[in-house]
């Protein structure tokens, strides 16, 4: 097993805040790893700087054996690095077949000379392009808003429509920032088997935000648990369940915990 | 019968738009003069329209150029008055529609080498003259140094440039020359930089409805300067109004305009007759435009475009019958007789040259009371 | 609902044609026909800014300033030579001055890369900044001398000669350089905070063309422009000002072709998702900052062009002539009206506010006498003797009211973007 | 000595003064743009407006002022005021609201604002005219405090807008950071719709906002018309400068706009002082080679009016925010 | 007479309608839960509620007052909160700043209240001064749920309030729910969490395509099988 996301004494200070504080944790290829801790632990300021948002301030980032500290996000993307947004992200005014369809493409294809001078080729990308964004939205059960605006879309349909972008894009690294809230119960567990796929059958590697437990229990191993910008424990998931500290730092209390089991 | 269109292009809009008016109702009070006494060619009625050229848009001063050219179909044209403007007004409409044009105020060196197949006409002088006697004035009332702001335009650089350089070819000193924009709020700046220079007398080159008023209140205000000097863009009664009685008396400035020529009491008669301020900048020039205009339409005897520039130069200079300001019917009867006439206007005698300016011919003025008074006169 | 849309295209573009129609008979051609020449130029510009504002979100409110950069390339490229500037000795003189230019810029620039090879930052800024001062001040030495003798003996450097179609063309370039540099520095603001920067860029260049007397002849303008086709003094208005509109709407056609290619790729759609989202946008492989200064770029190279048409058709280069609200209000307004996001809009758009515009003069001052008559009439009231000069203060309350009325009647223009929509 | 009393004269005061009549504009516009979210740029022309008003009033009773000891046109400012707020709601109303339902960029607005811009134009010159005027019925009291062998000068509508200037905005802020209307206002600002949620009468926050932003700019304007003159396009040329204050000063932040309009105001008059006359007083001990220009300034006069635009650019890059941290709209 | 009751309403945001015919009715006393698809109109249906968006047929009355496409101020002060789905903070104003305006229609001292809300969720307390547009995503949740609670309503709106948050809040949450009603304010929430809400909940409210499509006590949706395919993600564990 390689190591893919290697995240070496990084920190983030907002200000007075300390979000992330000296931290380090690894990725492996073909994961699906979970994180998970309290509300503002720094684990969505963690993803932004794997992520390439912005850069950490003080510590590296490695992918794949590569230094990408402060490198930007776009460079991330072609890298073969994807993620979701906690807050959906969408691009408003496209609809939502667009809105997929803006994914690929990128690179090359998105040239204005190629779009005023060799039309042919543009037409033949675009339908290929246009055939996958359909697929996606059908399994996300988007088709019936595909021609709608995405800015008109429902909170959960947003959401979905930023798992959907990470669909399109074909990479080789997905960071997943809470996809699972908002978006209904039994749509997720189809969608977690899609994860589960894309992760036994073309070896994508995740990693995880998440506060559904059920979700967390099913898909990820390793687990990772941050609080207060720090690694608290790693492991799988039910060896994290009995930990004590975990479970007054996130869990907070048996009553709770069995709710959310 | 049709009447007959003469057009008046002028900046009534923009950073002239104050000093317009009086212009413009100059060149009025000629063509009502006109169709007063006895009408033009066989009685008919003059139509003089305006349009707004604002003085400082070269496109809209075309645009309204042409308007007149082309749709109003006007058989002449008064104005505009700004350079700039009419160079374009000129170039893009007045000359390719072979329309005879007569600007009263445009007094651009620039306007002398255009190429205009003889159509292009001022009844004034260029800066370059009024520089010249500026300066003189300056340096005989005991002036040696002197700080000139000039409002940054091709008006406020022309004469500053010819200021500058009359009065040191004098012997006197320009320690300051410098530009500002026009219509701005405040001066404070540009003032401490011209009376650090250590002059002792200040020449306003600008507009009384601009800057140049702002200017020299908040010299006064500041107590930076006491003496002040400005070219024909600050000759009016409303710097007085501007900036309070009794404060600027002694001020000197400069008008083109002519005192010895028979026409020009004539002309303030008529002019007060009618309640217009005769002294106002480039009034004068207007009324002899216009008046101009219809004299040369009688002379061709049909409301044409063709052969008016021919006329013009016919009707305005010797030999022939002296017709002053306001003698149109006399003007008419003579032409009818077949005699030659010449106009020797409220402005000067405008003899034109071959490039259609006249010679300089400037008014000293100074500030006596409620306004500005010819310095002779006083 | 995409028939109701394209009735209503075809019914406003007739309703155009109609307007333009009577304004030639109302007018005659030759007026009819120069309107429709300047208003063909201004739907350049306008296709340019609606690259920018409508396809990217670039609200960029300094199209004065491109347009006069650009006019002053065209100047340049084809006014012709002034040979006693290139007798004397003042082209040595700026070609020192050149020559102190790269060189100091060039050192510039090394020095403001110091810190790469471990000088502190803090000495690095300094030493940057002195070279550039150095330079600023080496370059101001050279060329003191230089202006005053170019503009004692030969008013200013004059053109090259060469065609006007070139000086177009290397309009546009100067206006694109001039984007990239400004783009350079600001692109990475927020929408209206560019605005604002654009606004005041515009003014700067104003200010250097109106005061670099040597290079313009500053506030005394020049002219004649020699335009592409023959003059109106050669072969009359009509057929010289067809000329000049055929010629503007070959370039219209061209520049509407490639833009609508444009705008159904690849290209447009992400160019829309950037507008809409940069966070996002940037997440999914695109490199917003650079996409904006391409689009920058390519709006105001296509803005340059056709001011400088706009101003070669005027005929004069007049520095001060350049104001916001004909070139970068009126602008805007037609890419509002029309529809931004719309090409044809944009086109739609700068036909009808530029009928508005030279119309509501006229009319406005016939509407103002009968409104006077009627007073004088009806109720023996005498109206005020500068009546005239009021009525033209009405034309920018007409476009105002224009503005107020699409915003609150067509908010999204006459002619509104189109949602791509997939079958 | 006496150079520096001309440095006093030409720098201090001038800058403080022009500074201070950036700043009166500048409030009212950020705290518009602040709460309503964006940039007004007919606010120079309600300046405008103001101060035809206040002059109308003062026409209308000339000897009022001789009664306060004040100038008449400040002693009608507060109608002056009134009347402004007033029309400044209308023109919400019939203007704006219609744009605002539509839920739009804020960069719509701006473009409304432009034609609201254009019309208050054309209508101030239909109904006024174009020549300057004066707002003084009398002469303006000039103070002339004698120091070091020349005077200090000062006049009576600088004092006034100086002092003006200050008590308006101590006032805002108070007004804004503790009052529940000013905490209203901000939360409007951030998110309408939650404003409304939380029982917040979004209309009844405009209504303020608006009669705040048009009284200060009936007073920015007729102070500056009162120290300068009136005219139709007055304070439309201050609208860039103004702008330039604000962002300097950041979004939405009434000291903001004191400093800011301050800082543009010196450089602008920094920028073109005459710095030789400081050195002359030196010229006896200054070496003979030496000789000193006659001029040396930063920026030569004619190209003052791009001060205020190299500052806003040089702050958009170096502190986008502004210097107290203003709003991302 | 219940405290809401909303009857067979249409509603749209302008186009053709979302919502075609949903009826909804809680008690003072109940917690009532409405659970259903992405899309299916859950958020409208509580915006059409709260006066955001023209409701075209049907009736709302709260209270024992018709109070159909009433202006929201007016609904706020007529004892109803809510806490939208998404942009529920006032970004640049701080933690406290946020609660006050909660309590905008208040005029008494409500200092008493903002400290209940931090002992609600700790967390803001440190964070009182810090802008909200700063916080975490589950932060700013306690913040909206906090804000909508300093008005003391008679009938709260929660539009997903779980999402985002840990399961140590989420717990805490659902308590917080359970207690707040049994103080005597009708609750009235989306969830996605369907199966713990419906746990707590009176009675239940499915929704899809903008219909009711099952109406029933809490505990009965959670036992009804076809529900529980469909809505709530696989079959019932319990
Ligand atoms: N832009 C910012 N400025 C200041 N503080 C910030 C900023 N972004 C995040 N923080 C702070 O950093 C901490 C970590 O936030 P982060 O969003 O990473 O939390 P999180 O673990 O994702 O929480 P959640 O599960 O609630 O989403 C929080 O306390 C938050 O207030
Ligand atoms: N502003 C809007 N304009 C037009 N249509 C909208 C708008 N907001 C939502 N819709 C449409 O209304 C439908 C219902 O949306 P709603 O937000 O009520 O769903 P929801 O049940 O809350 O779903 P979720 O669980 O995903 O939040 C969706 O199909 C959506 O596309
Ligand atoms: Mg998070
Ligand atoms: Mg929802």
């Amino acid at each position: 097993m390689t190591t893919l996301i290697e995240v070496k004494n990084v920190s983030k200070r907002f200000g007075q805040v300390l979000a992330v504080d000296n931290c380090s944790l690894k990725v492996e290829q073909g994961t699906i790893t979970g994180l998970i801790g309290p509300n503002g632990a720094g684990k969505t300021t963690m993803f932004n700087m794997v992520a390439g948002a912005f850069a950490p301030t003080s510590g590296t980032i490695w992918l794949n054996g590569k230094n990408v500290t402060g490198m930007p996000a776009h460079e991330l993307f072609e890298c073969g690095l994807s993620r979701t947004f906690q807050i959906a992200q969408e691009f408003s005014s496209l609809t939502a077949l667009e809105n997929l369809m803006a994914v690929t493409g990128s690179r090359s294809e998105e040239s204005l000379f190629d779009a005023c001078f060799r039309r042919a080729k543009v037409v033949r990308d675009e339908l290929a392009v246009r055939r996958k964004a359909e697929e996606i939205l059908r399994i996300l059960r988007l088709t019936h808003v595909r021609n709608e605006c995405a800015g008109n879309l429902s909170g959960g349909q947003k959401k979905l429509l930023e798992l959907g972008r990470v669909m399109m894009a074909d990479p080789n690294v997905v960071l997943l920032d809470e996809v699972a809230a908002g978006v209904n119960r039994t749509l997720l567990n189809d969608l977690a088997s899609v994860v589960e796929s894309l992760n036994r059958d073309k070896g994508l590697t995740f990693f995880v935000i998440e506060h559904d437990m059920d979700l967390i229990a099913r898909l990820c191993d390793p687990v990772i648990v941050m609080a207060a910008g720090t690694v608290m424990v790693q492991g799988p998931m039910a060896e994290i369940r009995k930990n004590p500290e975990v479970i007054e730092a996130y869990f907070g209390g048996g009553t709770a915990m069995g709710r959310a089991s | 019968n049709a009447d007959v269109k003469v057009g008046f292009l002028g900046g009534f809009t923009g950073p002239i738009e104050s000093l317009v008016p009086p212009i413009f109702a100059a060149a009025e009070l000629a063509m009502k003069q006109v169709n007063e006494q006895g009408g033009i060619l066989d009685g008919q009625k003059v139509d003089f329209i305006s349009a707004d050229s604002t003085c400082a848009d070269a496109t809209a001063a075309s645009n309204a150029a042409d308007r007149m050219v082309n749709s109003e179909k006007v058989t002449a044209l008064v104005g505009p008055l700004c350079s700039g403007e009419t160079i374009a007004a000129a170039n893009n409409a007045a000359i390719p529609g072979g329309v005879l044009l007569i600007s009263p105020a445009a007094t651009s060196p620039a306007l002398t080498g255009l190429d205009d197949k003889d159509l292009v006409f001022r009844t004034t002088s260029s800066d370059a003259y009024s520089g010249e006697v500026l300066a003189k004035i300056l340096k005989d009332q005991g002036n040696e140094n002197i700080a000139i702001t000039y409002v940054n335009n091709d008006y406020g650089k022309g004469f500053a440039d010819a200021l500058e350089s009359s009065f040191k070819a004098l012997g006197g000193t320009v320690s300051a020359k410098e530009a500002h924009e026009d219509n701005k709020a405040d001066y404070r700046a540009e003032i401490g930089s011209l009376s650090a220079s250590g002059a002792e007398l200040l020449v306003v080159l600008a507009y009384v409805d601009g800057s140049g008023s702002t200017i020299i209140r908040q010299a006064l205000e500041g107590g930076d300067f006491n003496k002040f000097a400005g070219g024909d863009g600050m000759v009016g009664d409303a710097i007085v109004t501007n900036i309070g009685e009794g404060k600027l008396d002694g001020m000197v400035g400069v008008r083109i305009g002519n005192t010895t020529s028979p026409g020009t009491e004539v002309y303030n008669k008529l002019a007060k007759d009618a309640g217009l301020d005769p002294n106002s900048s480039f009034g004068a020039q207007s009324y002899d435009a216009a008046f101009l205009i219809a004299l040369s339409i009688q002379k061709v005897g049909k409301d044409t475009r063709e052969g008016l520039s021919a006329a013009l130069r016919e009707v305005s200079s010797e030999p022939g019958e002296v017709i002053l300001p306001g003698e149109w019917e006399k003007a008419k009867k003579l032409l009818a007789e077949g005699k030659d006439i010449n106009y020797e206007g409220a402005s000067g005698s405008h003899e034109f040259d071959k490039n259609g300016d006249v010679p300089g011919n400037v008014i000293h003025m100074v500030v006596d009371g409620k306004g500005f008074k010819d310095a002779k006169t006083q | 609902m995409m028939k109701v849309l394209e009735l209503r295209t075809a019914s406003l573009l007739v309703g155009l044609a109609v307007i333009v129609a009577l304004i030639f008979i109302w007018q005659g051609n030759a007026y009819a026909l120069r309107m429709l020449a300047e208003a063909g130029c201004l739907a350049i510009v306008a296709l340019g800014l609606n690259v920018q504002w409508g396809y990217a979100g670039l609200f960029n409110a300094g199209i004065m300033g491109f347009i006069a950069i650009a006019a002053f390339g065209s100047m340049l490229i084809s006014y012709p030579v002034n040979p006693v500037f290139w007798q004397s000795e003042a082209p040595g003189w700026l070609l020192r001055m050149a020559l102190i230019i790269a060189i100091g810029g060039a050192v510039t620039v090394l020095l403001s890369r110091i810190d790469r090879y471990g000088v502190p930052r803090r000495i690095r800024t300094m030493l940057t900044i002195i070279a550039a001062l150095a330079t600023y001040m080496m370059a101001q030495n050279a060329l003191t001398p230089a202006a005053a003798i170019i503009e004692q003996n030969s008013g200013f450097i004059g053109g090259f000669g060469l065609p006007v179609g070139l000086g177009w063309l290397v309009g546009g370039v100067f206006a694109a350089v001039l984007a990239w540099f400004i783009g350079r520095i600001t692109l990475g603001l927020r929408s209206d905070y560019l605005a604002i920067a654009t606004l005041g860029i515009a003014e700067i260049v104003k200010a250097f063309l109106k005061n670099a007397d040597w290079l313009t002849r500053g506030t005394l303008t020049v002219s004649p422009l020699p335009w592409p086709v023959p003059t109106p003094n050669e072969i009359g208005f009509v057929v010289a000002r067809a000329a000049y509109l055929s010629i503007t709407a070959v370039l219209i056609v061209i520049i509407y072709v490639l833009l609508q290619r444009g705008w159904a790729s690849p290209w447009g759609r992400m160019m829309r998702a950037i507008r809409d989202n940069e966070l996002a946008a940037e997440s999914v492989g695109k490199n917003v900052n650079r996409r904006l200064l391409e689009m920058f770029v390519i709006g105001n190279f296509i803005v340059g062009v056709g001011g400088a048409a706009l101003i070669t058709f005027g005929g004069i280069f007049d520095p001060s002539g350049f104001l916001p609200i004909n070139h970068t209000f009126l602008v805007l307004i037609m890419v509002v009206l029309g529809g931004s996001g719309n090409n044809l809009g944009s086109i739609f758009g700068a036909l009808l506010v530029y009928v508005i515009w030279t119309m509501s003069e006229p009319a406005a001052l016939i509407l103002f006498r009968y409104g006077a008559d009627w007073l004088q009439n009806v109720f023996n009231i005498a109206p005020p003797d500068d009546l005239a000069t009021r009525a033209l203060q009405m034309r920018v309350f007409v476009i105002g009211l224009t503005i107020i009325l699409v915003l609150r009647f067509a908010p999204k223009g006459l002619l509104p973007e189109k949602i791509v929509k997939y079958e | 000595m006496n150079e520096l009393v001309f440095f006093i004269n030409k720098v201090v005061i001038a800058g403080l003064i022009i500074g201070s009549i950036y700043a009166l504009g500048a409030v009212g516009m950020t705290l518009a743009w602040g709460i309503l979210r964006f940039a007004n740029f007919a606010h120079g022309d309600l300046m405008t407006l103001g101060a035809f008003i206040a002059f109308m009033l003062t026409m209308a009773m000339p000897g009022l002022g001789a009664y306060v000891g004040l100038p008449t046109a400040f002693v009608v400012l507060p109608i002056a005021m009134a009347v402004t707020a007033l029309v400044t709601i209308l023109i919400d109303k019939t203007f704006y609201v219609p744009v605002r339902k539509t839920n739009p960029k804020p960069i719509t607005l701006v473009i409304a604002s432009f034609g609201v811009m254009l019309m208050l134009q054309g209508l101030i010159r239909l109904f006024f005219g174009t020549a300057p005027r004066q707002m003084y019925v009398g002469s303006k009291d000039i103070y002339r405090i004698p120091f070091a062998g020349r005077d200090i000068v000062i006049t009576e509508p600088q004092v006034l807008l100086i002092v003006f200037t200050v008590v308006a905005i101590v006032a805002l802020h108070l007004f804004l950071t503790r009052s529940r209307t000013g905490k209203a206002m901000r939360a409007m600002s951030d998110n309408a719709d939650l404003a409304r949620i939380s029982g917040i009468g979004t209309a009844h926050v405009v209504r303020v906002t608006w009669i705040i932003a048009g009284s200060l700019a009936a007073a920015g304007g007729t102070l500056l018309a009162m120290d300068v003159s009136l005219k139709p396009d007055l304070s439309f040329n201050l609208l860039l400068p103004i702008v330039a204050a604000i962002i300097v000063g950041g979004i939405g932040q009434p000291y903001g706009a004191i400093v800011g309009g301050l800082i543009v105001g010196f450089t602008e008059t920094v920028a073109v002082f005459n710095w030789a006359i400081l050195l002359r007083p030196l010229k006896p001990h200054m070496p003979d080679w030496l000789e000193l220009p006659a001029n040396l300034t930063f920026v030569p006069t004619e190209y003052k009016i791009v001060v205020p635009f190299v500052i806003l650019v040089a702050v958009l890059i170096w502190r986008p925010n502004g210097i107290f941290k203003g709003k991302v709209l | 007479m219940s405290l809401l009751s909303m009857r067979d309403i249409h509603a749209g945001y302008g186009g053709a309608n979302i919502l075609n015919g949903v009826t909804i009715e809680v008690e003072a006393h109940e917690i009532g839960v409405i659970v259903g698809p992405n899309g299916a109109g859950k958020s409208t249906t509580l915006k059409a509620l709260f006066g955001l968006l023209n409701v075209s047929q049907g009736s709302i009355s709260f209270d024992g007052k018709e109070v159909t496409n009433a202006r929201p101020e007016n609904l706020v002060r007529a004892g109803l909160s809510f806490v939208p789905q998404e942009f529920n903070v006032f970004p640049t104003m701080s933690v406290r700043e946020n609660l006050e305006m909660g309590a905008y229609t208040r005029r008494d001292d409500f200092r008493y209240l903002i400290e209940k809300i931090f002992e609600y969720f700790p967390p803001l307390r440190d964070k009182h001064k810090q802008p909200a547009g700063e916080l975490s995503g589950g932060q700013r949740q306690m913040v909206a749920i906090g804000r909508a609670l300093m008005m003391e309503p008679k009938l709260l709106l929660l539009d997903e309030p779980t999402a985002g948050l840990s399961p140590r809040y989420m717990g805490e949450i659902f308590e917080r729910v359970i207690a707040i009603n049994e103080a005597g304010v009708g609750i009235l929430m989306v969830e996605q969490n369907a199966r713990q809400a419906l746990a707590i909940a009176h009675k239940g409210f499915v929704l899809a395509g903008g219909k009711n499509s099952f109406t029933d006590t809490g505990q009965a949706l959670l036992d009804d099988p076809e529900v529980a395919e469909s809505f709530l993600g696989g079959g019932t564990k319990h």
